[in-house]
């Protein structure tokens, strides 16, 4: 835990809230996140590990609390704007940009850095060819790591399940972002599978970005998380280290199941 | 060499601009060809906004009607000369798009098509109602735009169907270089990101509200421009060009020749236009076949007719 | 004030003709996602095929049967060579494919009937009835109870049978509404046959106070499109309110303010409504998650 | 019970299903593992209609099941929980679930439905509320719900504990368990493997369209080639 | 073989007009044709059909002026694709004889264009002399907003001074609509008016006519010469339209007319032919198509030659030619060839038209 406080906090949750009609679909979160530090947010089906990634990447507004990334309060803010300030993220119900080819996909990525004015896009201006050449190579690379390099040019609407959430997470380094959200990022894949993207997700981490990252497959969550936060039923039941929540009674009886402690 | 897509649209565009008055019996061919460019600029709008970015307009006639009205008006009553009202049109235009885009681009589908077909309507009427301004339904006359006086100056000496054509030609050759740049660059493919998936546009730093204004902007201002030749090249204007109709015409000429594609669009536009041209031996069936003609590109063409068509040859050629 | 009352009592006849219109939006939409642009024609079809009948010696009640029936027909038709093969197309594609249904159907009128403007007699006569010193024409009385019945069964259909679930089921997802075992083209054919029934209602109801010929379709269309989205498509609450408030809007603007400019504050409150409510007023926004 | 012989399917001019043969016995639970894209999903939209087969046969009880349009196939007793969920989001749960039993009319639909109740208790929170607004599980849970609804003989599975917590993951395959006693014959793709395995009686792998093994159970999770490249062990 | 070319609306908004214009110069032309043709020429009719879009308007008439290579044209059912047209056939140097009624096509006069109808701006003088005659001088307008209506609410309110008149109600209505009751409400309110003029073509004069029986406004009504067709009766009912009075053309009341009316041949033969032939009742719109044919083959008859300024020269020697729509004495400076005597102030009794003279 000291480790923790030590350094500077990159993402900072506090209290946040929101319900639907009637239903507290997450009351008074809180927690920190730290640059290159993994942080991942379990919990039952509907405990509202979703919604809270809503909330914080702006796609539903917050009905309390705040966000603070970076020192600044982005509590509302649109999530263009939070993209230009370092958050990515991907979706549980993929959000795919179904006619484009799988390497327009991920170049869309760069639209940050590629952006000019749309003057100089429609003269097509030297500066504006330039930037959607780089860009256009940065992604290839990215499909390399995420292994669909093969699949570059064809639709991405024709992939499968599995290959389109690795397309997802592509896009989503494409943004070079300081703090990576990822909704169940090995949905869909099996242990060998499961096992390159938490491979990837390490080694994104060691160059410095933070993760938020949300998953039911424990073994995954166990063997990289540097902290785990527990929801049920919208509020915060258990936070800590990896061995602290999978001991923590009200964890297994809520979320793990008896078998799970019993391995 | 292999072309780049964009680089075979304009080389296309530019060889059948050039080429086909070689085969022209009489000069009103000229004239049909220039009002397939007319049309190909608006169309090669409605690609930017519906095959880019996925926004639907039915009220773009609306913005022709401010163009060419700009055309009529502005000479007689500020002076100006007509040239400079097609861009005084042009730039009405994109406030006013910049305007009503605002708040309707929020909304989606259907609903955006209701409230583009009200402001496409609410222009109409304007034009129709304030007779004493406009002419009212019955139209007004349009100054001459007086560049083919010029051109004749210098030796130049066109008739009139043949200035129109090659100017209007040239003007779809600007439009068409400027629509295909857009395509690949961050703009485009931002606009076809959102098309695809807000959401995810958003995340990746897309300021969704602002591109798709963008893109309505721009095709508002193609609309304006051609609404500008055509009034300048017919020389009288009425506020059918502002119409209903008229939005319904540049929507379909564009996704019955493949919304998706530059080339594809002006393709639909140059069929449409022919088509009653065509029909005229059997004008009374013209309705049924023009409606055949639209249902069944769109049920066994449905990327449209030139892009279902490269793809048929393509596959055989595999 | 008897004044204002005659601008209510037309106001409720044209809205009634337009609610009518939009109703019968409602049953495709809920099936389809598609808003079907050649329902006007439908009603144009109402029309034109009583007139012709009932020209050609038949009663008249028997006129607008034979109506009502070839046009559910036509509309069956339209689905099965239209709609069906360009399933999973885009919105545009969509409202092209209808608008030429509409065109063609329009070009097919005007060779198998003609080009003149047509009507048939009223059914309860034309002697208006007088209330607190206005006036109403008794077929005004038709056209609203004709909307207030369609909408009520719609209105039943679609909340209190399975049936009417099925349909939405339907459009929601057809992936789905097949695994669970309902013959989605039956419920495209069944939705497609009673809108058109609904249009031609419509047209046989209203023509004594419209008129008909082979052009009308296009202005009935878009009056009813507008009240539906006005409304919120798909919901036969939204087409009913929709289409009457399209009515009143136009004939309080006519009365007071400007009979030139009504068409314009009928889409002024259109595209207010819409700012405020992106999905009409009674239209619910699609829950749907990421 | 469900006999495939060489089952080949298309996505426009690209195979993806290259002659699949596979077999499932009335009262058995038959799992298919495979990587992404080998063409599960592909194989279980044969099955239930909506994905258009090239070549090979599909007999289901007996009969040939490719001339059956896909909603007639739940009348012969083929219900599928797809990919992706599928549930109808503008509907409320209870819709949902009502639409299910789509084809009956009688008083065991109530009963079901409460059964279904039974096994997901969120699902009667939630039923009189639009189903788009669930979280990932509870529509997977509903997916599910609503697949048993239709009252089958035989249940095809896809990826059913894909998002779902291990509490849930354990009980989902209690549940399919549970079905054989029900004397229901599931047909189960699963990437949870060494779950699935667990509980089936035989199983399949699957490689880019093609079955490159097939077994016991047992025999697979003891396989050293299945536990390198599926089990991760 | 002389080639004539003809732009009509025979589809689209004007469909109403130009359909009967459209049929009556096919059969003109194969009557004509059969009696041997002009001057042993057989006469061979381009027609096209503009669906009353100016833009394609202008098309056809650039393709009829140097594809189709005609020696004159008639055509431009509405004011917006005479105009269209016009444009054309001057700068060819082509005679062209327009069918729609706006002022403008003929004032200022332009060397080439003829044009048959009345203009607005004589149907509204006679209909405000009639009104002057009755004593009137408030009265009510309900116009519709299109092309038509649209130009004849603007040419009566710029005579209704002359005739010391005062319009204290001015109305419209969108020519798709389906009950004009509110403006006829308002109308009915306005202080002190005593009768209502209701200009218009199509549906809404049927339908003002029906409304205003409905409101029981028991102030004398007039339309205009764009409703002036048996099916008006038939359309607004008979017991609405009692009484109803309006400006119009010999056609309506062939009947009628006096045994030595120049007119009465060839209304009475125009009649005949065309009612035999389409089993359709005629109308005025049809009735200028067929002026507008008789003066251009009067005119090549007599010039002899078929060069467009020959023919045009022709047509302005034109003197007392009867048709349909009235008889007609062009000059280099009248290019319209009639005067306010065309028109007859018709009234429809027991469901008939009468004349009020
Ligand atoms: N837009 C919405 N409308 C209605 N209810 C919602 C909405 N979004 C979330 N909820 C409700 O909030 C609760 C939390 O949902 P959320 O999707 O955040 O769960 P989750 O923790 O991500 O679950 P899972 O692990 O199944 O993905 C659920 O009960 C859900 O029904
Ligand atoms: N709609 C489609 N159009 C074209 N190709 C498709 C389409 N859907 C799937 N494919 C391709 O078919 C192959 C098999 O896909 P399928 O979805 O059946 O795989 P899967 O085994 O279910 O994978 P996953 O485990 O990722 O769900 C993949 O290569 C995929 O890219
Ligand atoms: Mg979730
Ligand atoms: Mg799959």
């Amino acid at each position: 835990m000291s480790d923790r406080d030590s350094q500077m906090t990159l993402l900072s949750v506090e209290g946040l809230g929101i319900t639907f009609g009637g239903l507290k679909a997450v009351n008074d979160v809180s927690f920190q996140v730290k640059p290159g530090e993994i942080v991942s947010v379990i919990g039952p089906n509907g405990a509202g590990k979703t919604t809270l990634f809503n909330m914080i990447s702006g796609i539903y507004q917050a009905g309390s609390g705040r966000v603070v990334l970076n020192g600044e309060d982005v509590t509302g803010m649109e999530p263009h704007l939070l993209a230009r300030r370092g958050m990515s993220r991907t979706f549980q119900n993929l959000q795919i940009f179904q006619s484009m080819s799988v390497l327009d996909n991920a170049v869309t990525g760069y639209h940050l850095q590629e952006q000019g004015s749309i003057l100089a896009d429609l003269l097509g201006l030297p500066g504006s060819r330039r930037r959607a050449e780089a860009a256009r190579d940065g992604a290839m690379a990215l499909l390399g790591r995420v292994g669909l390099e093969r699949a570059a040019e064809r639709e991405a609407g024709n992939l499968s399940y599995g290959s389109l959430k690795r397309l997802e997470i592509a896009r989503a380094l494409a943004l070079n972002p300081k703090i990576l959200l990822l909704d169940e990022p090995a949905a869909g894949c099996n242990a060998v599978e499961t096992a390159e993207i938490d491979h990837l997700i390490a080694e994104v981490a060691a160059s410095g970005v933070a993760i938020l990252l949300v998953e039911h497959d424990m073994k995954m969550v166990m063997r990289i998380s540097n902290h785990i936060v527990v929801l049920d039923h919208g509020e915060k039941i258990a936070e800590g280290d990896p061995a602290t929540v999978s001991k923590d009674p009200a964890v297994i009886a809520a979320y793990l199941g008896a078998e799970h402690a019993d391995r | 060499m292999k072309l780049t897509p964009k680089q075979a649209t304009l080389l296309t565009l530019v060889v059948l601009i050039a080429l086909t008055p070689f085969f022209f019996p009489s000069g009103y061919y000229y004239r049909v060809g220039a009002l397939i460019f007319v049309n190909g600029l608006a169309v090669t709008g409605i690609v930017i906004l519906t095959g880019y970015a996925g926004q639907i307009s039915l009220g773009h006639a609306g913005f022709a009607g401010i163009g060419a009205y700009a055309c009529a008006l502005a000479p007689v009553h500020l002076g100006i000369h007509p040239a400079f009202a097609v861009v005084l049109g042009a730039l009405i235009s994109a406030v006013l798009a910049w305007l009503v885009g605002r708040p309707i681009l929020r909304l989606k589908g259907y609903y955006l098509a209701v409230a583009s077909l009200g402001f496409g309507i609410l222009v109409s009427m304007v034009l129709n109602n304030e007779r004493e301004l406009t002419g009212g339904p019955d139209g007004i006359d349009v100054a001459d735009l007086g560049l083919r006086g010029l051109l004749k100056d210098f030796g130049m000496d066109l008739t009139n169907g043949e200035f129109w054509y090659f100017f209007s030609g040239l003007c779809l050759l600007l439009g068409a270089w400027l629509a295909l740049n857009l395509y690949n660059s961050p703009t485009g493919r931002a606009l076809r990101a959102l098309h695809g998936s807000e959401i995810a546009a958003r995340t990746v730093g897309v300021d969704v509200a602002r591109m798709k204004l963008n893109a309505f902007v721009v095709s508002a201002v193609y609309a304006s421009v051609s609404g500008s030749l055509l009034a300048l090249q017919n020389k009288f204007i009425t506020p059918d060009v502002a119409g209903f109709m008229h939005s319904i015409e540049m929507v379909t000429m564009a996704v019955l020749g493949g919304v998706g594609s530059v080339l594809g669009a002006i393709f639909g536009a140059g069929i449409l236009t022919l088509l009653p041209q065509v029909l005229t031996v059997f004008a009374e069936y013209e309705q049924l076949v023009l409606g055949l003609v639209m249902m069944l590109v769109m049920i066994f063409l449905r990327e449209g007719l030139l892009p279902s068509i490269l793809r048929k040859l393509r596959g055989t050629g595999e | 004030m008897s004044e204002l009352l005659q601008f209510l009592f037309s106001g409720v006849t044209v809205g009634a003709v337009y609610a009518l219109v939009a109703l019968g939006f409602t049953l495709i939409y809920n099936a389809s996602d598609v808003v079907n642009f050649a329902q006007g024609e439908f009603v144009m079809l109402g029309g034109m095929i009583t007139w012709f009948v009932y020209a050609a010696g038949l009663p008249l009640p028997l006129a607008a049967l034979i109506a009502i029936v070839a046009t559910a027909a036509l509309g069956v038709a339209i689905n099965k060579l239209a709609i069906e093969p360009a399933r999973g197309a885009p919105v545009v594609s969509l409202i092209i494919i209808t608008i030429g249904a509409s065109i063609f159907i329009q070009g097919g009128a005007q060779l198998i009937f003609d080009k003149q403007i047509h009507t048939f007699p009223a059914f309860s006569g034309d002697e208006p009835l007088r209330i607190g010193g206005a006036t109403i024409l008794p077929q005004s009385l038709w056209v609203i109870g004709g909307a207030l019945v369609i909408f009520a069964g719609l209105w039943v259909f679609f909340t209190r049978t399975l049936l009417g679930r099925a349909v939405l089921a339907t459009s929601n997802n057809r992936l789905a509404a097949q695994l669970v075992g309902i013959n989605t083209n039956f419920v495209m054919t069944l939705s497609f046959a009673l809108s058109a029934a609904i249009g031609a209602l419509a047209g046989v109801l209203a023509t004594p106070i419209t008129l008909t010929a082979y052009s009308v379709g296009i202005g009935f269309a878009l009056k009813g499109f507008a009240g539906a989205m006005l409304g919120g498509m798909g919901n036969p609450k939204g087409a009913l309110v929709g289409g009457f408030l399209i009515g009143l809007i136009e004939a309080l603007t006519a009365g007071y303010l400007s009979s030139q400019y009504k068409d314009a504050a009928a889409f002024i409150v259109i595209l207010l409504v819409l700012f405020f409510l992106p999905h009409g007023l009674f239209g619910r926004q699609a829950t749907q998650r990421v | 019970m469900l006999t495939v012989e060489g089952l080949r399917s298309r996505y426009g001019r690209i195979e993806v299903l290259h002659g699949i043969d596979l077999s499932v016995d009335s009262g058995e639970i038959v799992t298919v593992v495979g990587a992404n894209g080998a063409g599960k999903t592909t194989l279980l939209r044969c099955l239930s209609g909506v994905q258009p087969v090239t070549a090979g046969q599909i007999t289901f009880r007996g009969e040939a099941l490719t001339p059956v349009p896909a909603y007639k196939r739940l009348r012969r007793g083929l219900a599928q929980s797809p990919e992706g969920r599928q549930i109808f989001t503008n509907l409320t749960v209870e819709e949902n679930l009502r639409l299910g039993a789509f084809l009956f009319n009688d008083d065991r639909v109530e009963k079901d439905m409460e059964d279904a109740f039974q096994m997901f208790p969120i699902l009667r929170e939630k039923r009189n509320l639009a189903a788009g607004g669930l979280s990932g599980g509870q529509q997977q849970m509903l997916a599910m719900a609503r697949a048993l609804m239709g009252r089958p003989s035989c249940l095809l599975l896809d990826e059913p504990s894909m998002g779902l917590a291990p509490i849930i993951v354990s009980q989902i395959f209690d549940v399919v368990r549970g079905l054989k006693a029900l004397d229901v014959t599931v047909l189960l793709v699963e990437q949870n493997a060494f779950g699935a395995l667990k509980i089936a009686d035989r199983g399949y792998v699957m490689e880019t369209g093609r079955i490159t093994m097939s077994g016991a159970a047992e025999e697979l999770i003891a396989d050293p080639r299945i536990r390198e490249a599926y089990l991760g062990i | 073989e002389v080639r004539i070319g003809a732009s009509v609306s025979a589809t689209g908004p004007a469909a109403f007009l130009g359909d009967p214009e459209a049929k009556t110069l096919e059969m003109l032309v194969e009557e004509l044709n059969a009696a041997g043709g002009i001057n042993g020429e057989e006469i061979k009719l381009v027609l096209y059909d503009d669906g009353g879009d100016p833009n394609k308007a202008r098309t056809f008439a650039t393709r009829l002026v140097e594809d189709d290579e005609v020696v004159a044209i008639i055509g431009g059912t509405t004011t917006g694709t005479s105009m269209s047209i016009l444009s054309v056939t001057e700068d060819a140097e082509i005679p062209f004889i327009s069918l729609a009624g706006a002022i403008d096509i003929i004032d200022p006069v332009k060397p080439f264009t003829f044009k048959t109808p009345h203009t607005d701006r004589m149907a509204c003088q006679k209909i405000f002399e009639d009104m002057k005659k009755q004593g009137y001088t408030k009265v009510g307008m309900i116009s519709g907003t299109d092309g038509f209506g649209a130009s004849m609410q603007a040419q009566c309110k710029s005579v209704v001074g002359d005739y010391g008149i005062e319009i204290v109600a001015d109305e419209t209505y969108d020519p798709k609509d389906a009950d004009m009751t509110a403006q006829l409400t308002k109308i009915k309110g306005a202080e002190g008016v005593q009768a209502v003029l209701n200009p218009g073509f199509g549906q809404g004069p049927s339908i003002v006519t029906r409304n205003y029986k409905q409101l029981a406004i028991d102030l004398p009504l007039y339309q205009s010469h764009g409703v002036a067709s048996d099916g008006f009766i038939e359309l607004a009912g008979a017991d609405a339209a009692e009484g109803v009075r309006l400006p119009g053309t010999a056609l309506l009341v062939a009947g009628l007319l006096a045994d030595d009316d120049a007119q009465k041949p060839v209304v009475t033969t125009y009649k005949t032919a065309y009612e035999g032939k389409f089993k359709a009742p005629v109308s005025t719109f049809g009735g200028y198509a067929h002026d507008a044919f008789l003066i251009l083959t009067d005119s090549l008859k007599r010039a002899g030659s078929a060069e467009p300024a020959a023919i045009r020269d022709a047509i302005e020697s034109t003197s007392g030619l009867a048709g349909t729509t009235g008889s007609y004495t062009f000059s280099p400076e009248d290019h319209l060839g009639l005067d306010l005597s065309a028109f007859r102030m018709l009234e429809i009794k027991d469901g008939k038209w009468a004349l009020v003279e």
